[in-house]
């Protein structure tokens, strides 16, 4: 499913943020991406839908190697992938509906499954209630649901999400990781960064622990902390 | 692109231009205004070059018969003349219409002392001649000189090459303040919306990070800088439709500025419309993907 | 210090993020402030500040009345408080050091002062490497880190933080608290909004629990936890 | 404010031009070509002016003496005149030089023609009065008209008219377009200098919740203002200087444009300099404050 192979990435700035990486992400699997700020998730993350292109090594996904992705190509790449972002993202001109809305449009999909399904996904991040608001009249961590609503709404393949619950309530949170446990259950996987020491180690799955720009643990069923 | 998608884009520009408020304000109001003085200068320039033409065409090359010559010998020299290249017209003028001429263009004051003339007209019976093109007034000329029965010819040579300079110069000078006004116009304006869509760099961004194609974004961006460019064309159509229309009744029946010749209505104010139009949207259109090609690249 | 009574915000959509708060926080005090996502925490903060002035009721800072507050001395109220923002609010254009060093310009104070309290908070934050950098060149957590850099910089009497540990590793985290205990230490009144339930319930301090825009709960030694 | 904060909003406002890039060259540029096009047209009116002007100074008042009156009577008629109001110059024309100019004014062609009249002169000899200005041309000559021994007084009725109704057109015309054109450039530029402090709200935002004084946000965008307007205003000034020396020197020189007598460039190109520079600031300052005020609300 993914798949890096000595993948490096220095910022323009000099900094390596990512040195030497070699991973293996299954179909179907749920993992956790932990380490310290600063540590390289966020680059690691950035890089499976090419928002960040590695200097070197090579990134499969989907057995599609994106070094040899044509530029044209990258939309489609990315439409199979659902992205959490850690700064949400949403458009403060639309309304939450229409935010969520905008990733079905880009694939051309009918008026009333587009409603449908954007709805569906706003009751599952209890938000229903708010579909006309504009992103600004909501709370962080309302806005950090959106963001989780509009990542779901094409229903991807992979699920990549950059600390989903850094903004959420304990209670708020444990609701938002049913969510991605139910759809990782149904086949998709799930990548996510994280700090909550709770949930890790609560539902215990792949973690993978970051350092420095390298992976320097990888447990199948894991705790979190990454200095041993 | 499928149907419902079009429509989508279409209704996404119109969206846009209300939901950017302000900014859509600036980019309208800038073609607003520019396009006003384009067209202004449009019709400026060309009622100039149109005056300028009907000076012009009154260049006329005179043919001073000999005094010898009869009736036959000047009937000869009309057809040879007429048989010139590019001669549009010739007029037979007798020597005493020639001189009632002379009499009344010297003025009421000095009329009388010439009166005594009339007695012994000194002047040739003359042909006026008239070029089909007022530049190729020389050629012919030059032709016609070289017939029997000619006294003099006279086509005011340096009249005519001044003149030509200065038209020449004006429409010169004209062309190039209209072009250089078009692209002032066009600049400002695909900078103002350019500003306006730098502002939206985050949304590109992230529209292309869920997955749209390059095409995808573009054509709201396109269809909103194409009403902005057209909306912001109607006032200065209407304005220069009612204004010039004013201004060609008024001159029109106004005493005083008779010598003033204005370019009828009809064929200048709707060119001059369509014109403006077509800017508008250019501007608009090239304007808005100009800037949207920017934030396409990654 | 700070002392609020019958306090309501309704925001121009109808929403009532706040109905009838009263409450007093004393001089010193470190105050944490806990509630669901929604629950009105962000909104009771804003007011503290005046970004948002509530409708009804009175705010007393430092016995100032905020609504007879005139508009030109608003920015010397906002001297006297640091505030660690939920979304950062980072100048994009300024290096990190300008950026922190903003606070004490608006301040008027001398060059050299602006630039030893500057490196100062730095190094309390652990950044001093990455001062020339750009925001958009930091991780999500080391920008955080640079928002409560400057909210401490000009040493206010008072420090409000939104959510201060949100994108932060668990480390950090608790190496930023460590910071924060010690300013309270010295006399700083701290007020933190979190959902960090492993830090409330370990650093014991008051605890005022939301929900809905109310008061639930105010405990003077408190634990994580508002349904109760 | 204290030194040091002044010196700190100086280099702020310089270090913004450099950061904002993009937008700052679209301020930059959009003062740039509105100068241009208001400087060459403030150059224009003030040309067209001037030599409407020196039109206006030719309007002479032809006194015609009776025929019948002496050399004692001549004299007399002069003093006269010269003791008018507002008499600026008296010249006499003696019969014989004028029918000199006159032969001269008809052309070669005719003049052949009325060296005949050489012996009996049918003229009258001349005053040619200046008044001190154009329009009291009009007052001078009635005054004169009630003096003895005039045949005839002739001023041009007809044209002195018709010329003043022409360039009084003309100067309103071109006051109208001048400031037209200036409100136009200042809209612009304001246009574009609003919308890339439009794209800063974020940071004033920002600058206010960190307890910035309104005055201290404003001064950075004051000073940036001033410096986008002031360099806008360097390649108008310059081009301004160089184009119109040029054109000037041209003009001179050249044997065919003679007729163009264009102003003097001492008195104009530094003139319209320090306008340009003046509006640049203007507009400048004025477009970021009126922006920056939008956002210091709340
Ligand atoms: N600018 C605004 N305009 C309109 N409604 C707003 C605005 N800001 C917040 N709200 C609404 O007010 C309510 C309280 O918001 P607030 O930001 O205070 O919550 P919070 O407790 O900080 O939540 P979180 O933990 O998610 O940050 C929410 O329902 C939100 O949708
Ligand atoms: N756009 C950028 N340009 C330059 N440097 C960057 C950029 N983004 C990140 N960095 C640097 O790369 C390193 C890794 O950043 P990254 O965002 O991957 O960290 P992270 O593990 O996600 O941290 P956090 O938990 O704080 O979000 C950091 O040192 C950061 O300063
Ligand atoms: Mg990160
Ligand atoms: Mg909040």
């Amino acid at each position: 499913m993914i798949e890096m192979q000595n993948v490096e990435k220095t910022y323009r700035n000099g900094v390596k943020a990512v040195g030497g990486i070699d991973v293996f992400i299954g179909k179907g699997e749920f993992v956790y991406i932990v380490g310290p700020s600063g540590a390289g998730k966020s680059t690691f993350i950035k890089m499976m839908y090419r928002e960040e292109v590695p200097d070197k090594g090579v990134i499969y996904i989907n057995k599609t190697n994106l070094a040899e992705l044509k530029r044209r190509h990258v939309p489609y790449l990315r439409r199979n992938i659902g992205v959490v972002f850690q700064d949400f993202k949403l458009l403060p001109r639309l309304s939450v509906f229409e935010n969520i809305a905008f990733a079905l449009e880009v694939t051309e999909e009918k008026r009333e499954v587009i409603k449908r399904q954007v709805m569906e996904v706003l009751d599952l991040v209890k938000l229903k209630n708010k579909a006309r608001f504009l992103p600004q009249e909501l709370s962080g961590g309302e806005q950090q649901r959106i963001s989780i609503a509009r990542a779901m709404v094409h229903r991807p393949a992979v699920l990549i999400a950059d600390e989903p619950t850094g903004n959420l309530d304990p209670d708020t949170a444990w609701d938002i990781m049913s969510v991605l446990e139910e759809i990782n259950q149904r086949g998709t996987t799930v990548v996510m960064a994280t700090h909550n020491r709770h949930i890790v180690n609560t539902i215990q799955r792949r973690v993978i622990a970051m350092e420095n720009g390298r992976i320097v643990r990888d447990d199948s069923r894991g705790y979190y902390g990454y200095e041993g | 692109m499928k149907g419902r998608t079009f429509t989508r884009h279409v209704k996404e520009g119109f969206k846009n231009i209300g939901r950017n408020g302000w900014m859509s304000f600036a980019s309208i109001s800038a073609v607003t205004v520019m396009l006003l003085v384009v067209g202004v200068f449009l019709l400026l320039i060309a009622n100039i070059n149109y005056m300028m033409t009907e000076v012009e065409e009154d260049v006329e090359i005179r043919v001073y018969m000999d005094l010898t010559a009869d009736e036959e010998d000047q009937v000869e020299l009309g057809d040879n003349i007429a048989s010139v290249d590019h001669v549009e017209s010739i007029t037979y003028l007798h020597r005493d219409d020639g001189l009632d001429e002379f009499i009344d263009s010297v003025g009421e004051e000095n009329a009388e002392l010439f009166e005594s003339l009339r007695d012994e007209n000194p002047l040739n019976d003359v042909y006026i001649v008239e070029a089909e093109e007022p530049h190729l007034t020389e050629t012919v000329a030059a032709d016609i000189a070289q017939f029997s029965h000619i006294d003099d010819l006279d086509y005011g040579e340096s009249v005519v090459e001044q003149l030509f300079a200065f038209t020449n110069v004006m429409r010169i000078a004209g062309a190039v303040l209209v072009l250089g006004l078009m692209f002032t116009a066009m600049f400002l304006i695909s900078n103002t919306i350019k500003l306006t869509i730098i502002n939206r760099r985050d949304e590109i961004q992230i529209m292309k990070l869920v997955g749209a194609t390059n095409g995808f974004i573009r054509w709201p961006f396109f269809m909103e800088g194409l009403m902005l460019g057209v909306i912001g064309s109607i006032i200065p159509i209407a304005a220069i439709i009612t204004g010039y229309t004013y201004l060609y009744e008024t001159v029109r029946e106004g005493t005083m500025l008779s010598f003033i010749n204005l370019m009828p209505i009809q064929s200048i104010v709707y060119e001059v419309s369509i014109v403006l139009f077509i800017i508008g949207a250019i501007v608009g259109v090239w304007g808005s993907l100009n800037s949207v090609r920017k934030f396409l690249k990654v």
